[in-house]
């Protein structure tokens, strides 16, 4: 730590150290988090750019867990911080965090816009107050514009979601006022109605705390598999629009193996994972 | 080969730009200034004692640019009826959840705040525009396909491309004519470093009418000089240094403090009624004189009765 | 809290970046590329041995960026005939004067190089523009006043300011197919630093399709980790690195040489002629099989006779 | 110097030792490069902000004397190496220059433009192949424009010139093909015909080996004094076109003080400025 390092202000407020989340304990047990976190990084392909927005401590363990797996080439763009690549350990729940400096760059928040506008990023990671069949996200009102029953924060970077080759949408919790069947608001366009074109970028997968999601050929949400321990009827009463299913059997989620909790723990050794997704 | 004494003593000789808070406050932001912009993102390096101080000067803004990720800072301008009109690219707390005060100025039936649906992209692209004197920024392609252009239709406007003759969205220019900035340090002539994130704050201080910076602490132009590539902000953009104490308090300020959780979360309890709302910020905004008042109202809090509460 | 052994082990696994200067060329330069940007500016921080081993492929290049200050660079590849079209921002050697073979291509009757009439302001914002994904740049005022829009209608087209209906000047987003840039150092995944000026180069990084950077030599990635306020190029953006001594000879490169003024103004000498500078460039270029070869022949050059000849 | 500084490839190649001009001497004579400088150096404010571009020596020991004397305030922007406020002593001929970075800040060059073209500067330094009685300037081409007779390195920063307050003109010598009544290609606009606006930027100052001049209300170049030892005749002479004389005696430019001098041989001991301009 430099000279000019301050006294802080007092236990728990040093800029390196994080307060732990009330209720956070050791993380033994496999929770939905750990798998919607496995099942992120199995999605992100060896080579790619990733770049999160707020709030990024799924999608950052996810791909810190795909960068120390199978995909050591993977870079990744954390936010509002302009950290590339950080290797801040445990993970922290704010993008803008001086903890993400711990990194192998440090950019402007205009130059990560302009890698992602630019069209520079594989992968973009987004969630919303609405999400719809075709993978529109809503960020912005619920109801009616103006006044509305429920304001968002605002649709943020999401517009800007096609730049992305991919977009992977996650959300921590999974019900019907969250998946609509039509968007009050389209901060980040989904798929057009009509048949994908193949070389367009959109939503490829929605990860929740109940189940992984796909988008068929027209564009419409798919179930892809269940998380262990949930069933189809839970999911499809928490989903406000036809869910596609798969043909056949519907697969259970891969649980996370040993060797990923084990990364996952070291990576969140408070069971920040756990604690957030209810 | 390098500066010598004689040059010492020109430097001696240049105005500093060191100033109290509320003096460089009164002297650089007008009582109705046209926009104004605050520096920092979410949590993070937000001049919240400017803010303040601003407040308890009762100075009131045209338009508010919360973009491209704002928090405490547009809660509290927007709680004090001091902002007419908000440009939204983002409000709101991430882990800690939504803006209390931003989502009742929403969602009440009558029209009392004037909201802008915009994005942070577009609210980046149309500051950096102004930097450079450009008229507008044409969008890159995607935002056509999203509600904001209908929402906001003088926000978002059509251009044709003179090169491909396509249809492109594109937002005017922003030259906000007052900016509030956070830099870990900075000489007397305004010199300021970052000693983490940059932010959009650079561009900010390069876009600006009138750029007032705070600083935890002050340093010597010897030192700035020993390492330029360091200054985040050259002095000339800067019309006042104010060095405060914890001035982004309860943000953070890179490498200096961390975020304080326990008061941002005793913040959103409060916030969460009117009346919570109006004695906080009787409590720590427009009652204490000073950011010195204010970190002693902080320090005295009882800290075990809040996360009781939880 | 910091990294731990584990993830230098993941580290280990990257893939390296580092290739040969002949091979980073051959890999990723293709025969007949669209277009060509180099970093760095007048006699400072130029690539010049990837320029060179661009001529000694013969790689071919449809548009040349001249900008904003290209001097050397722009002259080796304009006399080696392998660029059909070159947009001028600036061309020419400082104090040394008027750039010899860029004057007679210019100058000749014939039209044997096309030459686009441009500036380095709009050069810029179309490259910034090119990064953003924005289609176009509209200009600040003031260029209408000039000759070049009706010099060059095809790069400066009008376009109306849909917020203000007021007619103003636009280029086109410029997105490099290729981008040539020297750092002093980089890590071996690509993370580059500079050592004094950024130049251009960090935006050409991010707006450009193949990034090729020649370094003076490798650090560890550890170092850059230590302080990565210092990197200036993030590696992701990077194709491929070529660490090369005195690759910007002679040019600059910040803190580690001085431009070498005896062999520029021996450039200036030879190249005043056509033979002349077909004989630099056998003796200097497309001679020299590297860059090895051609540090020994600058080494060996009887400099006292040159400077004799003053 | 760092522990990273490399090997010089031979005597003088070091970039913070500069090589000596061929014929540079001690510079003890007062020639036309001071009183130019001198000159340029009275007509900048205390608090003003200049950019300069390429081969700027002699607005930048003419800024650096400035703030060396009157104007401690005043802000210099050195062109190609992003410099802010260079403190390099002695003074040298490159813009891009590693020299140029012992100073406040480094910005990139992009950013340079910014300030420049955004309107952040008072002060933009310009010459040029012709120059005309309305102070355009041309950089571009002599003669037709394809093919030219003379080729120019390009128009540069020079078309943005009004985006500063005030032009600042420089020229490093005084002859008819440079002093044209109309440029062939207008690089930099001067003023539009007929009567200036008060508040419209443009031109202001024109100096010259010979003689230092203005712009009258019309916009028209205006003799303001001849330096030293310059018979007005010379001038006459040597500009193409009919230059404005001020009424009444014609006045001697003003020599450089004994400090002038002092400060200018410290920042420039190999005498460039004596050299450079013939």
């Amino acid at each position: 730590m430099s000279d000019d390092y301050k006294p802080v202000l007092r236990a728990g407020s040093d800029p390196l150290v994080f307060f732990n989340y009330p209720g956070a304990d050791e993380g033994s047990a496999i929770a939905p988090g750990h798998i919607m976190a496995a099942a992120i990084a199995h999605a992100l392909r060896d080579g790619e750019v990733v770049v999160m927005g707020a709030n990024p401590l799924l999608p950052l363990a996810a791909s810190r867990l795909a960068q120390l797996t199978h995909a050591p080439n993977l870079t990744i763009l954390t936010g509002a911080s302009g950290g590339v690549n950080t290797l801040v350990e445990p993970l922290v729940p704010s993008s803008g965090d001086y903890a993400n400096l711990i990194a192998e760059a440090v950019l402007t928040f205009p130059e990560i816009l302009m890698l992602q506008m630019g069209g520079k990023t594989d992968i973009f990671f987004a969630g919303g107050l609405q999400i719809d069949r075709r993978g529109n996200c809503n960020l912005a009102t619920v109801g009616k514009h103006t006044p509305p029953t429920l304001r968002g924060p605002g649709s943020a970077g999401l517009p800007w979601a096609q730049s992305s080759r991919r977009t992977l949408l996650y959300t921590t919790s999974h019900h019907k006022r969250l998946f609509v069947p039509q968007v009050d608001f389209v901060s980040a366009p989904g798929w057009p109605a009509g048949s994908r074109d193949p070389a367009a970028s959109g939503p490829a997968l929605v990860v929740t705390p109940l189940a992984l999601m796909d988008f068929s050929d027209e564009g419409l949400m798919r179930l892809v598999s269940l998380h262990s321990g949930v069933r189809l009827e839970s999911v499809v009463a928490a989903t406000g629009f036809d869910l596609l299913l798969p043909e056949g059997d519907i697969p259970v989620t891969p649980q996370p193996t040993e060797q990923e909790m084990r990364i996952m723990r070291r990576l969140d050794p408070d069971g920040l994972l756990a604690i957030v997704l209810q | 080969m390098l500066h010598n004494v004689t040059d010492s003593q020109a430097a001696a000789e240049r105005t500093p730009k060191v100033m109290e808070l509320a003096e460089a406050i009164a002297a650089f932001v007008p009582a109705h200034a046209e926009s104004l912009w605050v520096g920092g993102m979410h949590m993070h390096n937000v001049p919240m004692a400017l803010v303040r101080e601003c407040i308890r000067q009762g100075k009131r803004f045209e338009t508010f640019y919360a973009g491209p990720s704002s928090s405490l800072a547009a809660e509290l301008l927007i709680g004090s009826g001091l902002v007419e009109q908000v440009v939204v690219g983002y409000i709101g707390f991430e882990h800690f959840g939504l803006a209390p005060v931003f989502r009742r100025a929403a969602e009440r039936p009558e029209d009392s705040l004037k909201i802008i649906e915009a994005d942070s992209g577009s609210l980046t692209l149309a500051l950096q525009a102004g930097a450079w004197g450009q008229p507008f920024a044409p969008l890159p392609r995607g935002l056509a396909e999203t509600s904001l252009p209908l929402a906001s239709p003088n926000f978002y406007k059509s251009v044709t491309d003179p090169f491909t003759g396509i249809a492109t969205l594109a937002v005017k220019a922003i030259r906000p004519s007052v900016a509030l900035i956070h830099c870990q340090q900075a000489d007397q002539f305004g010199n300021g470093i970052f000693k983490g994130s940059f932010f959009v704050d650079r561009l900010l201080a390069m876009a600006s009418d009138n750029v007032i910076m705070q600083v935890e602490g002050l340093l010597d132009n010897a030192q700035v000089i020993k390492y330029p590539q360091q200054t985040g902000v050259p002095g000339f953009r800067v019309s006042a240094v104010a060095p405060v104490n914890f001035g982004c308090h309860p943000t953070s300020s890179h490498r200096y403090y961390n975020f304080d959780d326990v008061h941002l979360r005793l913040y959103m309890q409060a916030a969460s009624t009117e009346e919570g709302f109006a004695s906080y910020m009787k409590q720590y905004v427009t009652g204490p004189d000073d950011q010195e008042e204010y970190m002693r109202r902080v320090q005295n809090q009882d800290w075990s009765s809040i996360q009781e509460e939880e």
